[in-house]
């Protein structure tokens, strides 16, 4: 596959990709819907243990990057993913590659909160119950509970456990979502928007959890607001109209962009 | 650019006040046309209501005469076998008939006997032998049964046939014979008019003319005598439909009006309306035959459409490339919707009868024929339902690794549950209330037995009440309203179930 | 199948599920199924052939055509059994509200006929609006008579015994009779479609109310109809005769034609109850003079002729092709 | 026969459907998520292999066996005396009659030994089948269970066959509308070869009286759709003319005026009227509003059929208004609110809104509504089978009686059953004018809304 | 009226408040959505000839409180409003105020450009139609043009007035419905974020009108922005959960904000 590979990434790869080991290794990938070309040519490398974000003008194309990376686009019927992806050195959109499988390795936290109309219980033994993870109940109980722990709810819900996921507030239906997407053990977490339909509080109260999250995970993030991204990321991408105008360490982009429209979006200049 | 001032001089809205009436005004009539439409709409609701209520009330009741019988070994069971299959063929009618005319002794001529007898249902034996049949130790007893009456007597009850006054006699009245007819004189101001029977000694007199002061009146019964009868002893009953505009004839009138003044005659329920098949006559004619057809065939048809269309619209909602197929079986969906139900009343005809030889006027082939019909609906409704379900519940699945199926069985599909039931309730009812592809298949036939398969020979509550339109009798036309009035309850429960279920799932994502 | 299956004419239905049904309910078994479906097609389906698949009894309006008969034998439908069990006077009817009406067949077909001779004897299209128009005896209004659809055989049997016979009163149609046979029966078969003859479906019922609210309308239908709504509507005498049970029978009322049902004795003892529903219908109970078939509107035959068919059809005595037409 | 297979497959299927998910947790062991797919996934992929071979078996398997049982039962018998099929139905039945215990008289010999070979052909069909239906499925859920290896993809496999369960249901359209087209294009084709499709066409007058029988009479036979068309046009005018502007204001109404508990009110009052048969709408037309019209036109000195196409066409128009309301409230609420909020920050009041925003942008969605109800009226058969007349009149006198495709075909076909005369194979051909004519009507109407629906999403 | 407000606005108003007439005056304003209670005791003075920025984290009121001005409330049931709002004096919320004509005095711009799916002339030409101001057709076509010129998209469009409004681009959509509310010659214009759904390049274009068009009237603007509300406003209103936090010249707003929560916000601590 390597001979595909056009566009090496830049020698001065960011401080962060080189201090963490390699996770998500793209090359030249375009995605089109139907005539609409989305991503152009876009290579990038996300380390792992470490949380990476993407940022830009609206419609640039972040969601859909992020969405090739778990191949949820496979979904939108328009949708066509070119180039190379590879997550842990095996090509993603290799065809004898189990896309369920691979769902299951890459969780995803979505914009809105969207628990499962079903009891906070249900929405967390759901993975891995499918994925035939637990021999029995207390097996199930027990990934479970870690999980919740792990999204800081299981304090707020612990005696709660069977009412409905959708009777949580904003901010704990997204924690839930994440304890959700924990409890199927994943290595990547990508989270689009995590937090634009939640207030300052909830907001600060997710941006804690993937703090804390990006020990053991590889997280992508994608935002709108440069703050947040300044706040919580380690590795920030800017996407401007499909392109990838500049990855680099979070600091070094806020405080010295490479990219005149890197500079001019960071400082308000348009968006 | 800015130097583009506005040129003329600033107009202000509310300089022109007569504009502004003016819109005001055409902004309440056009508010007022609303209004009136769904008035309209509404009026015309009540108005048929109102019509099937009145017509098919009647044919919810039923009168009958507790007459005291006695079960005579002879007449019912000869050899004392207790089979009940002797039993039943037994000669029921008779103790009847006879405990009937024992009623009316005076009536003797065999002219009048059979006029009499006439009064009574073809079936009025049933309920009797029914009785006997399931209790035989009445046999040799003498028991109190119930006896229906025919349907123009029922009517006459009813006041269908005509209305009745009874006027209690004034003053003293006399009749003589006056060569073949009667003449009658009161002695207080005439009362009388043509057509008014007066009620003497026994006896009846129908008035012919008024002749000054005294009345030419013919004899309906004859009286026991001819002595002057003083108030109180006689009386006038007044019909206000003439005699021959009536199926029951004054004498026949005049004995209706004594089993009344007796108390025999009882206005009851009628759940023979209910519990029997269709007859030819109407007092005997029930709907459970015809109910019963109409189950069948919609358990055929609820049993196909439902698997087919969810599968159907799970396919087309969730699986389908965008490739010729799909597409043509949505243009093919769309206009089933819309083809005219007779048609698929000639597909049943051609394919299912001519073709496949399946049997005519089977449940089978009619939920078949009304399957077909309704799948595009329960299709079109499905997958409303399954696309009103969010697609983040989907993606949310599918992000933690269910597969497209699991995703869509276990979570969209429950989901969207409610909206499948609304739209697979809604397309029965639309199948209860089908008749036009029924008629063309031989469902229109004159079917008694209460159908116990999917192969017997039925009709539905539809084509029923098109059948009994179509009957002479005028009891007739209170059963179709009646039929009607049942099948309408059974939509609007349909209906309502529809209805709750959608207000109880209802979900705004 | 252990149910008897009876297709055919409508104007036999009446009668006939009248006596399936007393027959269900006496006999203990399935009462039979009977479907309408008009004479011809009754015939059809009943020759079709011998089994399951095909009717057992079929009614009709009219005897079996020799042609139809032949078709059943090609199929194998060799034993039949004809029962004719009665008349039906066709009836000519008014509402009670309207004028008292008599008619001759001559009126009947002047006012009904798609083209009538002018006074010289040429055809033109019928110019009669009004009755009077037709004969001044007539009442003065207008021409609207509900009658049956070309479909049955009630109009059928109406062309034939009121049309026909009132053409041939006519001088110039009687030559034209004899001169050219085939224009003449043009002349007589076709009605006219200019909206004063109405195809009223075959809803005779609706026909009863629509003729109720409409005194002046006059409709064609048979005589049981007449006999059921006898407090709304009333016959019109047909040349000096009024419809009624008597005169009927007794053959004096001319325009009625008999009535029959057709059993296949190849489906006795494999359909059951075939031989007990014939009993049930030739019986005195069903079919004699104060029968409940009388009460329903079938005019009874003379007592003779009932003994008669009584015992044959008791026998089953089968049809031979040879006495048709 | 088919009773005791169909239970053998359904105990089969469960069969193997228990032990595939059996055999899979054994291979499972304690190591969770060994597996590819969960147990019960390769239950459910040996139920389905067993469930698929069997319906083929059976398929396939029961015509021939049939064959078989009938070819052996009628060899007894000379062939010249079964060549025609009439004779061999006879034969069979007389040789199920037998057999069933139900023959009457004496049965010939012949009829005898074909008893006794049909007999004992059918026992061992009988046994044939069932036998190798138990086998083949016992072979397939051996084979499944040799398959069942950690790797063993079961839940994509199971998927790939409900996905084509899922794709046969929703071929049953397809099957639908080939089963209409072929059911009455060949009868048509039948009555087109006797009439020419000009006559039919363009004919000015409709009479279906050819000879039913070789001797009847009053065969003049005129089978010109015109009087017919224009019958059915006259009523769906009368009925569009008072469900368009009931229903659009209905609509209108609703949609922009009432609140919320209006609505609630109002829109089960649509929906009852909606579920009311056509069997009752048309009872209610024939002996209440005919003879109420009629009463009124009297009373007025107009000349009104006791079957006018006024009345018809007035309660049709009743039946259609929930069409026309709840397809163009649809299109109206579809018009987003923008468009309205512009409007009313010009100033302008609700009802201009309505009429000059919101009523043009839903033009397109409301023409298709009428057009669909059109295809409604146009189709409806019970309101004037009851209703109308039977009298093809060409006429646009709503006063008079007229009558329409459907009553046509109804009375046709209900009336009197044949398959080869013009009168009856008439019915087909207005069938087909009926079909095409609601399917051209739909098609332009779908695409209206798919042209406005794109202007929208 | 005056009685009823309690809270006098800030003796220390902002110096454009001072320079300019005042238009709209607010006092003591509370709106509901139901039970929700989506501005709180709102009070403010916003200058004619003037911009004025409304700006704010999403959800705080900023929309509510512009359609309460023009009273495009009254077309959502469960919304109420209390307290004062006066133009030129006038309480708007006076019973005896017929609420079209005010609606015609105070035109309104969208999020969404929403023109008339009619030609670009109809468009234009419908306010002054319904409001009966042209006597006859020469009139009418004058003050489209004028309404078209002044809005600045005259040239593009001079040879397609017969076109659908729906055919132009955003930004000429969005220029559309400026004409459109010009064209009755209103006193104010309200804009709700009406860049939002444009590129960067109409939106400078639009920004640049807003700039000529306040010469003549009172121009409102929500804009989710800082950066635009900076460039174009002379008046900035910071919005915060239902509160006016603060008002001032938008100089001083962005230099030296008075308020904590307005110095997090524009510092990007949160939003
Ligand atoms: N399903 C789709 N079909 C067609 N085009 C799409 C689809 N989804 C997104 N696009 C287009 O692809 C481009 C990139 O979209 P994407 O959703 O990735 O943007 P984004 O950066 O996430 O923007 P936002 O911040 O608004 O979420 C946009 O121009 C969008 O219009
Ligand atoms: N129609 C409504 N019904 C009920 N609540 C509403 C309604 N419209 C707005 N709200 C609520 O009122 C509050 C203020 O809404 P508003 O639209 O004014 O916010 P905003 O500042 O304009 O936000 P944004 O920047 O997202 O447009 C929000 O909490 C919102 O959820
Ligand atoms: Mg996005
Ligand atoms: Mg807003
Ligand atoms: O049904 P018919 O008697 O009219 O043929």
């Amino acid at each position: 596959m390597d001979t595909m590979i056009k566009t090496p990434v830049a020698d001065s790869a960011p401080r962060i990709a080189r201090e963490r080991p390699l996770k998500i290794k793209a090359r030249n990938v375009d995605v089109y819907y139907g005539e609409k070309h989305a991503i152009n040519d876009l290579s990038i490398d996300i380390p792992d243990s470490a949380v990476s974000a993407f940022i830009g003008p609206s419609g640039c194309g972040k969601s859909t990057f992020l969405r090739s990376i778990n191949r949820m686009n496979d979904t939108i019927p328009s949708c066509r993913v070119t180039g190379n992806i590879e997550i842990d050195g095996r090509d993603i959109y290799d065809r004898t590659l189990d896309v369920v499988q691979l769902r299951a390795r890459i969780g995803m936290v979505f914009q809105k909160p969207n628990p499962f109309p079903k009891s906070i219980y249900e929405n967390v033994a759901y993975g891995p119950r499918i994925h035939g993870f637990a021999r029995n109940k207390t097996d199930l109980e027990e990934i479970v509970v870690t999980s919740l722990k792990k999204a800081g709810l299981f304090e707020e819900v612990k005696d709660r456990l069977d009412h409905s996921g959708t009777s949580l507030s904003g901010g704990q239906q997204q924690r839930l979502c994440i304890a959700r997407a924990i409890a199927v053990n994943p290595e990547v977490i990508l989270m689009d928007e995590p937090c634009s339909a939640l207030d300052p509080i909830a907001t600060a109260r997710i941006e804690e959890l993937i703090d804390e999250l990006r020990q053991n995970f590889c997280i992508v993030i994608v935002t709108h607001s440069m703050q947040q991204a300044a706040r919580v990321s380690q590795l920030t991408a800017f996407f401007h109209l499909g392109n990838l105008v500049e990855v680099g360490d979070t600091d070094d982009i806020f405080t010295a962009p490479k990219d005149k429209r890197t500079q001019d979006y960071i400082t308000g200049r348009f968006g | 650019m800015t130097d583009t001032a506005i040129s003329a001089a600033p107009r202000r809205v509310s300089d022109n006040a007569a504009l502004v009436a003016k819109r005001y005004r055409s902004e309440r009539r056009f508010k007022l046309y609303g209004i009136a439409a769904i008035a309209v709409t509404a009026v015309f609701l009540v108005l048929l209501f109102a019509d099937i209520l009145v017509k098919g009330l009647p044919a919810f009741f039923e009168h009958r005469m507790m007459l005291p019988v006695s079960v005579s070994q002879e007449a019912i069971d000869p050899q004392n076998s207790k089979d009940p299959k002797i039993i039943r063929t037994g000669d029921f009618d008779g103790p009847i008939r006879e405990s009937f005319r024992a009623m009316f002794p005076d009536v003797t001529s065999r002219g009048d006997r059979k006029k009499l007898l006439g009064l009574l249902s073809s079936g009025a034996a049933d309920d009797f032998r029914a009785m006997v049949v399931n209790n035989p130790s009445l046999i040799g007893t003498d028991a109190k049964v119930p006896v229906l009456l025919s349907d123009d007597a029922d009517q006459y009850l009813k006041g269908r046939q005509t209305g009745v006054a009874k006027i209690a006699g004034q003053g003293t009245i006399t009749a003589s014979a006056d060569g073949e007819k009667f003449k009658l004189v009161t002695d207080k101001t005439p009362v009388l008019t043509a057509g008014d029977i007066v009620r003497l000694n026994g006896g009846a007199f129908r008035v012919v003319s008024a002749d000054n002061g005294a009345y030419l009146a013919e004899q309906v019964t004859a009286p026991k005598s001819l002595d002057p009868a003083n108030a109180g002893a006689w009386d006038i009953v007044r019909f206000t439909v003439t005699e021959h505009n009536r199926r029951i004839d004054d004498q026949e009138a005049l004995w209706l009006e004594q089993l009344k003044e007796k108390g025999v005659a009882e206005n009851g329920i009628a759940w023979r309306f209910f519990s029997s098949g269709d007859s030819r006559e109407p007092e005997l004619a029930g709907i459970r035959g015809a109910l019963t057809g109409s189950i069948l065939t919609l358990l055929v048809t609820l049993f196909l459409c439902l698997p087919i269309g969810v599968a159907a619209a799970i396919y087309l909602e969730e699986f389908a490339p965008k490739n010729r197929l799909t597409q043509l079986i949505e243009v093919n969906i769309n206009n089933l919707a819309a083809v005219p139900s007779i048609v698929f009343g000639l597909l049943g005809l051609a394919m299912f009868l001519n073709f496949f030889g399946l049997p005519r006027s089977a449940p089978l082939v009619g939920g078949l024929v009304l399957a077909l019909l309704v799948l595009p609906t329960i299709i079109i409704a499905s997958r409303a339902a399954l696309r009103a379900v969010p697609p983040s519940i989907k993606e949310a699945a599918l992000g933690v690794g269910a597969s497209h199926q699991q995703a869509i069985f276990h979570h969209v599909l429950p989901l969207a549950m409610p909206g499948i039931m609304t739209g697979t309730i809604i397309g029965m009812a639309h199948a209860l209330g089908e008749t036009a592809p029924l008629l063309m298949i031989g469902m229109v036939a004159f079917i008694v037995d209460i159908p116990g398969g999917f192969t017997d020979a039925a009709t539905a509550l539809p084509i029923q009440i098109y059948l009994w339109s179509d009957l002479p009798e005028i009891a007739f036309q209170s059963k179709t309203a009646g039929a009607i009035i049942v099948l309408l309850v059974f939509l609007f429960v349909m209906n309502a179930a529809a209805i709750l279920l959608r207000k109880r799932f209802e979900r705004r994502w | 199948r252990d149910q008897i299956r009876i297709v055919g004419s409508s104007t036999v239905y009446p009668f006939t599920t009248a006596v399936a049904e007393q027959f269900g309910k006496t006999s203990g078994m399935k009462t039979p199924v009977v479907e309408s479906t008009g004479t011809g097609g009754g015939m059809k389906l009943f020759c079709a052939g011998i089994g399951a698949d095909h009717p057992d009894f079929t009614n009709a309006s009219r005897q079996i055509k020799k042609s139809e008969f032949e078709d059943c034998a090609k199929n194998g439908v060799t034993d039949i059994v004809e029962i004719k069990v009665g008349f039906d006077g066709l009836t000519v009817a008014n509402s009670k509200a309207g004028p008292d009406l008599t008619f001759t067949k001559t009126q009947l077909f002047l006012a009904l006929a798609k083209e009538v001779p002018d006074k010289d004897g040429k055809l033109i299209a019928n110019p009669y609006k009004t009755w009077k128009d037709v004969d001044a005896s007539l009442p003065d209004e207008k021409i609207e008579v509900l009658g049956p659809p070309p479909t049955s055989g009630t109009r059928d049997s109406f062309v034939e015994l009121v049309m026909d016979k009132g053409a041939e009163g006519i001088d110039s149609l009687k030559a034209l009779k004899k001169s050219d046979a085939k224009a003449f029966e043009k002349v007589w078969k076709s009605i006219r479609e200019d909206g004063a003859y109405i195809d009223a479906g075959e809803n005779d019922n609706l026909i009863v109310q629509k003729l109720e609210a409409n005194p002046q309308a006059v409709g064609i239908f048979g005589y049981s109809f007449l006999e059921e709504n006898q407090n709304k509507i009333k016959g019109a005498a047909i040349d000096g005769k009024s419809p009624s049970y008597e005169t009927i029978a007794s053959g004096e009322y001319k325009v009625s034609r008999p009535l029959f049902v057709y059993a296949k004795k190849q489906h006795v003892g494999t359909i059951p109850g075939m031989v007990e529903f014939v009993k049930e219908y030739v019986s005195d109970k069903a079919l004699g003079e104060d029968g409940y078939l009388a009460s329903k509107g079938l005019v009874p035959l003379p007592g003779d002729d009932f003994k008669k068919t009584k015992a044959a059809a008791e026998a089953m005595e089968t049809l031979k092709g040879d006495q048709l037409m | 026969m088919s009773g005791t297979y169909f239970a053998i497959m359904a105990a089969l299927v469960l069969a193997g459907f228990f032990l595939g998910a059996q055999r899979a947790r054994g291979v499972r062991g304690d190591q969770a998520g060994m597996l590819h797919s969960l147990p019960a996934y390769h239950g459910l992929y040996i139920a389905a292999a067993v469930l698929t071979v069997m319906m083929v078996i059976f398929v396939v398997g029961a015509p021939l066996a049939s064959h078989y049982v009938v070819s052996q039962g009628l060899g007894a018998f000379d062939p010249s005396e079964v060549a025609e099929q009439l004779h061999r139905d006879a034969a069979l039945r007389d040789i199920q009659n037998l057999i069933a215990g139900i023959y009457q008289g004496e049965p010939s010999d012949k009829l005898k030994a074909a008893a006794a070979a049909y007999s004992a052909a059918s026992s061992l069909v009988y046994w044939g089948l069932n036998i190798f239906g138990v086998l083949a499925g016992a072979a397939v859920i051996f084979w499944g269970l040799g398959r069942i290896t950690p790797e063993l993809r079961a839940r994509n496999q199971f998927e790939r066959f409900v996905k084509y369960v899922l794709l046969a249901s929703s071929g049953v359209a397809i099957l639908t509308t080939i089963g209409i087209v072929l059911s009455v294009v060949f009868e048509a084709m039948h009555f087109f070869s006797k009439v020419s499709p000009i006559d039919f066409l363009f004919g000015l007058q409709w009479s279906p009286q050819t000879a039913m029988r070789a001797d009847q009479v009053g065969s003049s036979g005129a089978f010109g759709i015109v009087p017919l068309i224009a019958g059915t046009l006259l009523i769906t005018v009368i009925a569009m003319l008072v469900a368009g502007p009931l229903g659009l204001f209905s609509a209108i109404y609703m949609a922009e005026y009432a609140t919320p508990r209006i609505r609630s009110v109002v829109k089960p009052i649509l929906e009852i009227l909606a579920g009311i048969p056509t069997v009752v709408l048309g009872f209610f037309a024939a002996l209440t509003v005919a003879p109420l019209i009629r009463g009124w036109g009297q009373s007025f000195g107009l000349d009104v059929a006791s079957e006018s196409a006024l009345a018809a066409g007035l309660v049709m128009g009743m039946m259609i208004i929930p069409f026309v309301s709840s397809l163009s409230d649809d299109v109206i609420n579809a018009v987003p609110q923008s468009l309205r909020d512009g409007s009313y920050a010009m100033g302008a009041t609700k009802s201009e809104t309505i009429k000059k925003v919101v009523l043009p942008a839903a033009l397109p969605g409301i023409v298709s509504a009428f057009m669909l109800a059109i295809s409604r009226a146009v189709g409806e058969t019970m309101i004037v089978v009851m209703a109308a007349g039977l009298a093809a009149n060409l006429t646009f006198n709503p006063l008079a009686a007229v009558t329409t495709v459907t009553v046509q075909i109804k009375t046709l076909l209900v009336g009197d059953q044949e398959f080869d005369s013009a009168k009856t194979l008439s019915a087909f051909a207005l069938g087909l004018v009926l079909f095409f004519f609601t399917l051209a009507l739909n098609y332009i109407a779908l695409k209206i809304v798919q042209k406005y629906r794109e202007q929208y999403d």
